[in-house]
């Protein structure tokens, strides 16, 4: 395992420290817990918080993704594993202005858990608390089953708008429905071209055999619908496309938003040679692309591969994904 | 009545954290072909955690409630609410006793259960620890319903357990993390189904010596 | 080689091609050369230009530092190669708002030949051309020897000067100075874990045996100072500071700016690790962080591993580091 | 005198071109070693879209000029320049004549040679092409001198490039990417004098065989 470590045992603590650190113009640690990373304009004064939480892994997700405009307190877990019921009241208590707290979430059996007894000890505190729970991913179970699909890259999106509706000053009613509909507009698809390993592991936690692929990975390597041949990458990107296209309602003239995020190793350009070939793609079915994001946004250690993300825009997730940000995940 | 002394908890809730540490590997292992490999770190960190914070003399409630809280409160992930809420609800149920006798065990397991069910929701056929955990605690029961004593319902839970956790292997999961692969997960033991497995036994056996 | 490929040979215009869709708000490509990437604020008339280039391979950089603010025109190579003199002047030529363009580029054999003569075709066409040439990188000759040593990631912080100094109107000697000024006060180091694979060729272009680690390698794989026992990222975070403070001249009280970058492969959370260890070195020896960055900012494919730059800030660097960008590589 | 018809270029030019590209894998390997690893796929990328573009009864001096144009705005790196200047000045001596003769030919390699320092200043001993090209345009030189035909001055040419070409091994890298190595980068072949050495080769055997 070529790799970057102490005690592996310790590679949260020290992430999360060195995180706070690197951005303490935008974000502060929870002086009460030491996994609830803050940002520096959280609580607002009657304003909805937002919060998410997740394994560890997956940087810059979910810590990076604290900011202005966005989430107001991130509960940090284990890698791969959710965070504690407790990490997850901190920070619902960390981003509450008053207004009630919307917890924006990836559907994982441990972080379903955590946060619903969160939210129930929150509510003996008197903090109200609505959650959303994203399933954007549309290999994890059929379009019947629509809630039992993981939630992936689509999650940013859906703190993106749930952050910029909470901005306007929406209630948390209106806060919640605006990041459902954001979760609700996104599909996502992975493919996984090598594993990562988990450094308490040491050695990879599944498999890929050389010239294979992946397709419908999870973020930790859960196996997804297919392992086929490697093949080009244009091949690849129209396959990625197809798959979410085909549980989307998009017409031509439609709008979109296009993440396309390495999931840690795959160099930068080759997340540019996708994007190349899918916004021609996109093009040919007269679907726009309002916003592009390219690059590692939400990753799994070092696994070789990428997600792809679409999301339908209409008038008010167009407006709120141009809210201005600032957090470190978009660059400060 | 064959029973134990309510502070060989101490002693006895270590034993267990030290198999889990030993199995570290071996679950992240299993855990890593149709989960995400963590269950192993986890559960080695969380009990490891928890033995060094537990005095030799703990009573049994106290030693399960530490090692509930550790889970709950610094590991997370699934087995955080799920053992968390097992640990501490079996803690409840012996809370003040002096001694831990059969039908004393018996609601301790029940209590355990329970609490597994109430965050979990997950049932026998799901390929989840509910797999070894139900029927182990039924064997015991039914074991000391037909007139065992404890150290023979303790024998029959292991043997229960056993079968339940490889039961795991030709189910497909239908609950957490590999439920997503259908029948891709068939064919391999289910990690917590695993782990359950594990701390039930070194229970069993802890409590078996213990017996006077 | 598990990778996004269409054909190698297509790979750079392929990226080149996504990126200028991915990020039209911030850059174009230049209508008469495909490997020549704009700012979509340049040429600003009466401002002097600012251009760099180097070969594909890095991304963001060289070409995700178009911006505003930042750099006005990257010259584009193939993987790991300089670009030619014909787009260097071509990206001098659409830099070029009358007032001079300065060229920031690092230090390499094929870029100084082909800023050479680019410089002396624009001469010809009576654009005024200075230059800047990058030479961070400690560990690629001795101190006596600066003028040998590479350019590797402070050319992102010599960029971000330059951009800053041409914004505030300065004249071209002057924002050839603050360049100078900058990548003068910048020190860099780096440590490979893993080798990288150029799709053309397939396989590892150098190799590092597990459990090992390069110590002082180069951008492109180039064998550093030493291969050493893969240490505890604690270690090698001290090893690394070390080799570049004690090429420095800080004293105690000193403020910095400081740059960790992953060369494409290693996670991020790994990244603030190292992070985390070298503020609080830093932070020993009474040394202030104003500004750090920490990601995959100029990366080499999937190799393995980490850089890191300490620049020593006066009023002038501070002031012009502060000033605002938007360019894709610091998120757009 | 023996000499060669000047629009035999185009076919002798594209025979150096695939020995360019059939040594793609090499150079690159030989590159990797104590380079960045790409001087085989540059070099194959350039020479053969050269030989896509040259004619078949291209005069040599349009022919090298052909393979400069695409080294020197295609491909750039370091070979754009150098090889670029290479086979620009190399073109310029040859323009406009009907046939290649001993003497023509000395003053195009001379030409070349003087191309390549210009751009790169480099001298024999820096373990650059300079080792390759430089003895072998002085042997050249020196057997046309010495009373040598054009084909036995060609062979003298090519042993001596071979020579040059693996004198490298035995030295330091003074110049370019592998300079920063010292030591380390004793022991190995410098791509460049490795590709200089094949095309000086292939351009010899090439000419030979069209000497009439
Ligand atoms: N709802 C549930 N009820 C009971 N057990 C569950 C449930 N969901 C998951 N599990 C158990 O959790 C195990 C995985 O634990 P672990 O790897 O620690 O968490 P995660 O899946 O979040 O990574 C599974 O093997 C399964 O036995
Ligand atoms: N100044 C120079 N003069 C002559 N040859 C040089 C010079 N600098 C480098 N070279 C040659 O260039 C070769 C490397 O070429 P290549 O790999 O294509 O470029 P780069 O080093 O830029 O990746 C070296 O092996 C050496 O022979
Ligand atoms: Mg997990
Ligand atoms: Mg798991
Ligand atoms: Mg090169
Ligand atoms: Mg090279």
């Amino acid at each position: 395992m070529q790799r970057f470590l102490n005690n592996p045992d310790d590679i949260v603590d020290e992430t999360v420290r060195g995180f706070v650190k690197a951005h303490h113009n935008l974000v502060r640690l929870d002086p009460n817990n030491p996994r609830v990373v803050v940002s520096a304009s959280a609580p607002s004064q009657g304003r909805v918080g937002i919060v998410t939480g997740g394994g560890s892994g997956h940087e810059p997700a979910f810590i990076g993704y604290t900011g202005r405009n966005m989430v107001d307190a991130v509960a940090v877990g284990e890698i791969f594993s959710s965070p504690t019921a407790k990490s997850f009241l901190d920070a619902i208590k960390a981003a509450n202005g008053g207004a009630g707290v919307a917890v924006l979430y990836g559907n994982y059996a441990g972080d379903n858990m955590n946060v619903k007894m969160a939210a129930k000890m929150a509510a003996k505190e008197g903090i109200e608390v609505l959650t959303v729970v994203a399933n954007d991913d549309v290999s994890s179970a059929p379009t019947a089953e629509r809630e039992k699909r993981r939630g992936v890259a689509g999650e940013i999106l859906m703190w993106k708008i749930g952050g910029a509706k909470a901005a306007t000053g929406a209630a948390l009613s209106e806060v919640q429905a605006a990041a459902q509909k954001a979760i609700d507009a996104c599909r996502s698809v992975g493919v996984g071209l090598a594993p990562c390993t988990l450094p308490a592991v040491g050695h990879p936690n599944f498999e890929i055999g050389p010239g294979k692929m992946e397709i419908g990975i999870g973020h930790h390597g859960e196996p997804g619908v297919e392992v086929s041949d490697l093949k080009p990458a244009d091949q690849i990107a129209d396959d990625m496309l197809e798959i979410v296209l085909a549980d989307h309602d998009l017409s031509a003239g439609a709008e979109v938003a296009v993440l396309v995020s390495g999931l840690g190793a795959t160099p930068v350009n080759e997340l540019y040679v996708l994007y190349d070939r899918i916004e021609t793609r996109l093009a040919k079915r007269d679907i726009k692309v309002h916003r592009a994001l390219v690059g590692n946004y939400f990753t799994s250690l070092e696994m070789m591969g990428a997600t792809l993300t679409i999301m339908a825009l209409d008038d008010e997730l167009r407006t709120l994904l141009d809210t201005e940000v600032a957090c470190p995940g978009f660059g400060g | 009545m064959a029973s134990f002394l309510a502070t060989e908890g101490g002693t006895l809730v270590k034993e267990v954290s030290a198999v889990i540490v030993e199995n570290r590997s071996y679950l992240s292992e299993i855990d890593g072909r149709i989960g995400d490999g963590d269950h192993g770190a986890n559960m080695a960190k969380g009990f490891g955690r928890a033995a060094d914070r537990i005095p030799d003399d703990a009573p049994l409630a106290d030693a399960l409630a530490i090692l509930s809280d550790v889970l709950m409160s610094e590991i997370g992930g699934s087995m955080g609410p799920l053992y968390g809420m097992m640990f501490s609800d079996m803690a409840d149920t012996v809370r003040g006793q002096e001694r831990v006798d059969a039908p004393g065990f018996g609601a301790m397991l029940r209590a355990g259960l329970e609490g597994v069910r109430g965050v979990g929701s997950a049932e026998v056929g799901d390929k989840t620890l509910m797999d070894t955990l139900v029927p182990a605690v039924e064997a015991y029961e039914g074991a000391l319903g037909a007139g065992s004593d404890f150290a023979a319902a303790l024998e029959a839970m292991k043997t229960a357990a056993e079968k339940g956790r490889d039961s795991t292997i030709d189910l497909v999961a239908r609950i957490g993390r590999a439920s997503r692969l259908g029948e891709r997960s068939r064919g391999v033991l289910d990690a917590g189904a695993t782990s359950c497995c594990l701390i039930l036994v070194a229970l069993a056996d802890g409590a078996v010596r213990r017996l006077g």
